[in-house]
């Protein structure tokens, strides 16, 4: 894709989305039509406990400003017990990142179901607000200076 | 064995009786309790129902002092009112309240050590033994009805009691005189002292409602292990009598009274013939009569 | 070299009046490793898909993205076109331009551009795909149900009359459950027992059900449609074969013991039938008190058995079946009351009982011969308490669930007393009637014409007093305590799981809640299957209900499974992880975290620096993965991976962006 | 009586109710009314308003009429109702918290009630500890009273029950210091 | 030290003669008097080359897994850091307990360049958490040594100083995967390194690559590291990568209560289970 001059930076969002709920909340936004910044990616995966950390890593390294994680919520897991596993997971993970040196912020998980359609669009709003006030990624970024 | 001791205000006056057969049985079996040096009152309701913090700091104050004078050793405490309160104050100092109770006090207080009631203190399994041994004048044919009131039963959150609508342990030490304990149904069922002074007149129902089911049980007599209910069962029976037009005679002995006595004790000397209901005839006649066999 | 095509959809204006769907279908031809790309107004019609098949065959494509609505929406659509096509139905990937897109953007330049990122990292993930092939598994036709009270013998009989085999699983020695302990049922007052026992004859005599008394369960291996279970039969000492059930033995035992079907108002005989109308009608011997196996004295139904049908040798057994479906019906207890509240008496006062000693006190076939007589003298009360909520609604003291049966069996018991014992006095204290039910309201509107004198409030003690059990309460409708002298007490007490049914539950793979009730799939949607696909549950097993609920669940339940028993094949998703087994270190990782236990570590014959050596490594079972892949995201290798979305997959839809 | 009218009661109303039911952990709205704790209370024959009906009034809003009930001042702090609640509502402890809030705003539903606490406190201040003959004597005088338990009083001279002089605790100061600093933590909440 | 030395080679002496292991994993001598390595005694007449001194630095665990697939028992010196180490292996399916004979000896620490050895100074187990005998008396423990003092330090930076840090110590790493190939927890059979097919990361040694291996591998052991500090030790570039594992561990400890890994051969880690009421901050 074409590189963006810094004055019209527009930050990149990758997000991960489980298919029974957040996946299912973001096609419900739609369906009513609400609007949000079209900065965010979606990718969709069967649960959040799909979701390995390193995906996060190579998000960020390959240039996303922001990674967000997002799945059904504790206890409405559609396998029962995945999200319970991606909480640990990425509870670590976030404190990992951010004791690198990576900006609080730049990685965020939630919980969204399916019907919470505004919750996703109010996500996506606030998430973009938070990564754009953080400025691009260039601490985790594959950039020209590595060799 | 060695406890701290908390007497509390009415082991001084009204429980006179019960200071002394305590003295008495403790000599027997070789049980040492050490007075806390300089107690306060614990305040009892009047403390903790003008303030929280009255409430536990009266209490907490003599926690400190025995952690100060006999670190670590348990504290006896022999008034169901002084226990309840004792406990609460324990528990604060276990808890968040601990620094709170530290600067209301003056003094650091750790809440480290246990507090037991007598009858805790007596069943330990060595002082049981200690009470078993002890008996010469067994009270076979005495049956009595044990009364354990409120405080050394509820909230059992703080009293840590396991069955605090049927407890065993006033029982199982009356046993070891030879005398029965009626099953019965008021055991923990309130007496009404609290309101000994602002409402007595609301206690003679509750009062009547113990004794008539003592009755009811085949009760002798009943014992208590607290000098407030003490004083409300024995001093008010009489006035029971008189507004319900019954007869209840149930002597109300304390539970060491009995013990002391069993162990041989003269009847003035553990206090039986000082108590406002009769209490001297029916102990005399059931050990006059064995005599006589 | 792939050769993907690519299809932008119009979908009528929905995404075209945004997304400018000619300069996506122009990037994407572009992109690499696509081969053709065009837009379509309707991709989803009929022409649309026609003209995909067309495209497909004209450009020898081998893989397809097509950017459209949501893959919820038509995934399995064109899943299926391409059935029909040379393509495999699993090489395909959508792109979500519609309600991830056009429907939530309105800046028409940057809709497009997301537009052809998100078509983007379709094809890079379609480029990665492969072909996946459902398989099928072949259906065992023959149903487990666990568990012989109502639930299991409605479920048993359901199955079986629709023509398949169905083995029945009871641990007591006979079937019949709780129900046939019960004297009527609510509100039409049936005989409990003239309207079960007729099921548990027909249960016993139909030549599709294998009856398994004195058995359980005690080891399941498998998945939907081919489950193992192991099925232990305790010992019963008596050859059921060849005994006849002639009752001499149990006529001549001289042991007599406590009888617990009749809630220990009575007594039975070490050898025993559960009671009368039992099925089998067969004795069983109560090894705990028999004292020819305590002691090896007596032996005297051995002697007079004319048949020989005692053997003291007699040893469990272990039998292992298959089966294509599993019903767990495995029923309640009532709480123990007496330990809960020492306030009624703790189970001191004889005549305080429980409802279901009440049944049986109330029952003709019980041990007064349904003469109401209080236990503690066998005299016939005249002021009798029903206590309801005793262990229910009580989380301080027992269970925090309402138990659903008792207003209304307490509604019975009242009108059961008014009705048999003259001039008799009821009081009913309860906290709220609660009567959802057809005939329940006007049930409880006749018990209180009947006499009864119900009670809002909460009994707070129970003691005995000059051969009285006073009940003290308060009626919290006028505000003032109320004290009741009672001849006799009825508490009705909650009910709770049977105890070890979660243990048997965790057996065949199905989880419970807090309180030890079975978790049904979805509490709405899906209330008699479990999270283990074949596994069903219905009656009280999955929480507290009356009888009419109870049956409909277990003939809910066999619909179930005869919609799973009427298939010869079930075919299996493709999308389900794998395991790539040399490099597989066996850590267990991904076992640890699977919700549907599909994965066991096993040992195979490997090599290892050239030498032949067994390893320890990971094995999915494509029965059981419901393909979440949270083993692939625990394995720190990745050397388990989920077919469809494969690390590959998701690290080329990643990097899809930023590949210049 | 008068209609209660519920809605016109005011937010801070609600927020002294919420504030009181804090202070001691209790959650009204776990209370369904069950009347447990009434039906086993020894002295509810004495009160205007039952237990659970002291309750009741919280959870809808009517501080006042709680406030002004007798039955906190003739509760007896057995804890029979806490122990035996099924939604562990600590409900002894609720009466306590009800009686101190009246005393502190001066309501006074039994006209001698407060006077024990007051005469209980006073020789504890003084003395450290208890002493039975200045609180019957103080309470006696202040409330009316002024023979109440006389005809007790020869048997318990006899017995030596009754102590004339009062005994003391050494340090005196510590525990007048202790009883300020509590009034003024009590204060200051 | 010489007495745990002089026992040490009777006992494995006697125990490869007793034919109870056909090996034993020690210690041995080198040209110079403060070190040693690895050393493995295969007969009786080896057991005399064993050394035990405080110049033992290696974790030997590890060495372990050279006799996973044999039939035959071998033995091993386990102080608390091995011990450890094969509770781990064990406990990751990669080890058998009954295929070892583990001889404990408790450890007062390491000498490292004349002083405690880094890896020694946090210690909390000097005792082995498992042997089948012991050599030498139970040594007292370290009571609370300050094992996150470095990590909180670093919390305690500003973001930028953080990636800073750690931005100028990946620059120095070459890629020799020494960390990993010593640690007893990365004991993968395949590092995921290697899977190029998937591809997981690149093999470039940049120091953005070279970081994502090293917050990626701290990742995989974070909930498993047992804290021996063999990675740190062995890393020819000096990268301070207990830092990085220590902020694992006090996070796991922290956030799930989790005891320490290798105390026992359970498998159980924070990340393999959960709790339902674990910290929720994704609402």
């Amino acid at each position: 894709m074409a590189r963006i001059d810094a004055e019209n930076w527009e930050p990149k969002i990758l997000a991960f989305c489980c298919n029974w709920c957040t996946y299912t909340g973001a096609d419900l936004a739609g369906l009513n039509r609400m609007k949000y910044p079209d900065n965010i990616r979606i990718v969709r995966v069967p649960c959040s406990g799909r979701v390995n950390p390193q995906f996060i890593l190579r998000g960020f390294q390959k240039g996303y400003d922001g990674v967000l994680v997002c799945g059904c919520h504790p206890g409405d897991c559609h396998y029962t017990s995945g999200n319970y596993f991606t909480r640990r997971r990425f509870l670590l993970m976030k404190r990992l990142l951010e004791y690198a040196g990576i900006e609080t912020g730049r990685f965020q998980a939630r919980w969204i179901s399916g019907a919470e359609a505004a919750k996703f669009r109010d996500t996506v709003l606030k998430v973009t607000e938070e990564i754009r006030a953080l400025g691009p990624n260039h601490r985790m970024k594959e950039a020209d200076d590595h060799e | 064995m060695k406890y701290s001791y908390f007497p509390g205000c009415g082991m001084e006056a009204t429980g006179i009786e019960y200071a002394k057969s305590l003295a008495f049985v403790n000599r027997a079996i070789g049980v040492e309790f050490i007075e806390i040096d300089d107690w306060n009152c614990c305040g009892a309701t009047a403390g903790h129902s003008t303030s929280h913090e009255l409430g536990m700091a009266l209490p907490a104050r003599n926690l400190a002092l025995s952690e100060q004078q006999r670190p670590g050793m348990p504290i006896v405490v022999p008034c169901a009112s002084c226990y309840s309160r004792m406990k609460y104050a324990l528990q604060a100092a276990q808890g968040s309240e601990n620094e709170k109770l530290s600067r209301l006090i003056g003094m650091p207080v750790s809440g480290a050590a246990e507090i037991v009631s007598i009858m805790e203190a007596y069943s330990d399994p060595v002082a049981a033994e200690a009470i078993k041994a002890a008996i010469k004048k067994p009270l076979d044919g005495l049956k009595v009805a044990c009364y354990y009131g409120c405080l050394y039963t509820r909230p059992p959150k703080v009293t840590g009691m396991e069955n605090c609508e049927d407890p065993q342990a006033m029982d199982e030490l009356v046993r070891l005189t030879g005398a029965a304990c009626v099953d019965w149904a008021f055991k923990t069922e309130c007496c009404g002292a609290g309101h000994h002074v602002d409402l007595p007149a609301e206690s003679k129902p509750l009062l009547y409602k113990i004794y008539k089911n003592a009755r009811a049980n085949g009760a002798q007599a009943i014992i208590t292990a607290c000098p407030m209910c003490m004083m409300n069962l024995d001093m008010r029976q009489g006035a029971v009598n008189m507004a319900y037009g019954e007869d209840f005679d149930l002597p109300v002995y304390f539970l060491t009274e009995l013990l002391a006595v069993a162990m041989g004790a003269g009847f003035g000397e553990c206090g039986v013939a000082t108590h406002f209901h009769p209490a001297k005839k029916l102990l005399q006649n059931l050990i006059n009569n064995k005599e006589v066999v | 070299m792939a050769r993907t095509g690519v299809i932008i959809c119009h979908c009528g204006s929905n995404i075209a009046s945004v997304v400018d769907v000619e300069r996506v279908a122009l990037a994407a031809g572009q992109m690499p490793g696509v081969t053709y790309a065009a837009t379509n107004k309707y991709t989803c019609s009929i022409s649309g898909q026609d003209m995909i098949k067309q495209a497909i065959a004209e450009h020898e494509l081998d893989r397809l993205v097509i950017a459209s609505c949501t893959p919820r929406m038509h995934e399995t659509t064109f899943r299926k076109m391409l059935t029909k096509t040379s393509i495999n139905p699993y090489m395909l990937e959508i792109a979500n331009i519609r309600e991830q897109c056009s429907w939530v953007h309105t800046d028409k330049e940057k809709a497009t551009e997301k537009a052809i990122d998100l078509v983007h990292m379709a094809v890079a993930k379609v480029l990665k795909d492969q072909p996946l092939f459902t398989s099928s598994i072949p259906v065992h036709k023959k149903c487990l149900v666990v568990g012989g009270g109502i639930a299991g013998i409605q479920a048993a009989l359901d199955v079986a009359e629709a023509g398949y085999e169905v083995t029945l699983v009871e641990r007591e020695p006979s079937i019949g459950g709780k129900m046939v302990m019960l004297d009527k049922t609510f509100p039409t007052l049936d005989c409990s027992a003239c309207i079960s026992t007729p099921k548990m004859a027909e249960a016993g005599a139909h030549p599709n059900i294998r009856l398994m008394t004195s058995c359980e369960i005690s080891a399941v291996t498998g998945y939907i449609g081919n489950f193992q279970v192991t099925i232990r039969q305790k010992p019963r000492y008596v050859n059921h074969d060849t005994c006849t059930g002639c009752g001499l033995c149990e006529e001549k035992c001289p042991t007599k013991v406590t009888n617990l079907f009749d809630q220990s108002l009575s007594k039975r005989k070490a050898i025993y039938k559960l009671f009368p109308q039992a099925v089998p009608a067969k004795p069983v011997i109560d090894s705990e008190h028999c004292t020819m196996l305590k002691s090896g004295k007596c032996g005297l139904c051995s002697k007079l058995c004319p048949l020989g049908c005692i053997n003291f040798e007699d040893q469990e057994d272990f039998i292992t079946e298959t089966f294509g479906a599993i019903v767990l019906a495995t029923g309640y207890d009532l709480i123990d009351w007496a330990k809960a509240y020492p306030e009624y008496g703790g189970g001191k006062y004889a005549n305080v009982i429980s409802g279901l000693q009440f049944e049986r006190l109330v029952n003709a076939s019980g041990p007064t011969e349904g003469h109401i007589q209080r236990p503690g003298d066998g005299a016939e009360p005249k002021t009798v308490v029903i206590v309801k909520c005793v262990g229910s609604r009580d989380p301080a003291k027992a269970k925090a669930y309402c138990s659903r049966a008792c207003c209304m069996y307490a509604a019975k018991h009242a009108h059961q007393i008014l009705e048999k014992i003259e001039g008799s006095k009821v009081y009913v204290f309860y906290i709220d009637v609660r009567t959802p039910g057809k005939g329940y309201e006007e049930f409880y509107d006749k018990t209180r014409a009947d006499g009864a004198v119900y009670i809002r409030g909460r009994v707070s003690k129970i003691y005995e007093e000059g051969g009285k059990l006073i009940c003290k309460g308060e009626d919290t409708l006028i505000g003032k305590q109320v004290a009741v002298e009672a001849d006799m007490v009825v508490l009705e007490t909650a009910m709770e799981p049977a105890h070890g049914s979660t243990e048997t539950a965790a057996t065949a793979g199905v989880s419970a809640d807090k309180d030890g009730w079975l978790t049904e799939a979805h509490p709405k949607l899906r209330p008699v299957e479990t999270q283990t696909a074949g596994v069903y549950l219905c009656g009280t097993a999955q929480g507290p209900k009356d009888i009419p609920d109870t049956v409909a669940q277990a003939s809910a339940a066999a619909a179930k499974v005869l919609g799973l028993l009427a298939k010869d094949e079930l075919e299996t998703s493709p999308m389900i992880s794998v395991v790539d087994a040399p490099k597989c270190s066996g850590c267990g990782f991904c076992e640890q975290v699977c919700p549907v236990k599909a994965i066991s570590m096993v040992d195979v014959p490997s090599m290892y620096n050239g030498k032949r050596v067994t390893r320890t490594v990971a094995q999915v079972n494509s029965g059981l993965c419901s393909g979440c892949g949270a083993c692939s995201a625990a394995c720190r290798t990745g050397c388990i991976d989920l077919l469809g979305f494969t690390n590959k997959q998701i690290l080329e839809e990643v990097d899809a962006l930023w590949q210049e | 009586m008068a209609e209660k009218n519920l809605s016109s009661l005011s937010a801070a109303n609600a927020v002294r109710i919420e504030a009181l039911a804090d202070s001691i952990g209790a959650k009204l709205h776990e209370c369904y009314q069950c009347g447990k704790c009434t039906a086993g209370c020894p002295m509810a024959g004495s009160m205007d308003l039952m237990p659970r009906q002291v309750i009741r009034h919280l959870q809808l809003g009517l501080l006042d009429e709680a406030l002004h009930s007798r039955a906190p001042w003739i509760c007896a702090t057995c804890y029979t109702c806490s122990a035996r609640c099924p939604h562990d509502v600590p409900i002894s402890e609720l009466m306590e918290a009800v009686r101190q809030q009246a005393e502190r705003a001066g309501i006074r539903p039994i006209r001698r009630s407060h006077l024990f606490t007051k005469y209980f406190l006073l020789p504890l201040k003084w003395f450290g500890k208890n002493h039975e003959l200045t609180l019957t004597m103080f309470y006696n005088l202040a409330s009316g009273r002024v023979l109440q338990h006389f005809s007790y009083l020869p048997a318990m001279l006899k017995g030596s029950k009754l102590k004339i002089f009062p005994a003391r605790v050494k340090n005196r100061e510590a525990v007048r210091r202790l009883m300020e600093n509590c009034e003024r933590e009590a204060e200051r909440i | 030290m010489s007495d745990v030395q002089n026992t040490l080679r009777d006992r494995v002496r006697s125990l490869l003669a007793e034919g109870k292991i056909s090996c034993f994993i020690g210690w041995g001598p080198t040209r110079f008097k403060d070190r040693t390595i690895p050393k493995f005694a295969n007969k009786p007449e080896d057991a005399g080359e064993l050394v035990y001194n405080e110049h033992c630095l290696s974790n030997l665990a590890k060495y372990a897994l050279d006799f996973q697939f044999s039939a035959e028992v071998a033995g091993i010196a386990v102080r608390g850091c091995e011990s450890r180490a094969i509770n781990r292996l064990i406990a990751d399916g990669r080890l058998t307990r009954s295929k070892l004979y583990l001889v404990g000896i408790p450890c007062e620490g390491m000498l490292e360049n004349g002083s405690t050895a880094e890896k020694c100074a946090f210690c909390r187990h000097r005792n082995p958490v498992v042997y089948d005998e012991l050599i030498g008396e139970p040594v007292a423990e370290q009571e609370n040594p300050p094992r996150f003092e470095q990590v909180l330090e670093l919390e305690s930076a500003s973001s930028e100083d953080r990636y800073d840090f750690w931005q100028r110590e990946f620059a120095k790493c070459i890629r020799c995967y020494a960390c990993r190939n010593a640690c007893p927890a990365c004991n993968c059979m395949e590092c995921y390194t290697e899977q190029y097919r998937t591809g997981w990361q690149g093999k470039q040694a940049n120091t953005l690559e070279n970081s994502v291996f090293g917050f990626t591998r701290a990742y995989h052991i974070g909930d498993r590291c047992i804290e021996c500090g063999e990675c740190e030790r062995v890393c020819p570039m000096g990268i301070p990568l207990m830092k990085l594992n220590r902020k694992l561990v006090k996070d796991v400890e922290s956030l799930f209560g989790s005891e320490e890994s290798g105390l026992s051969d359970d498998a159980s880690h924070a990340l393999g289970c959960y709790d339902k009421e674990d910290l929720e901050e994704f609402m």
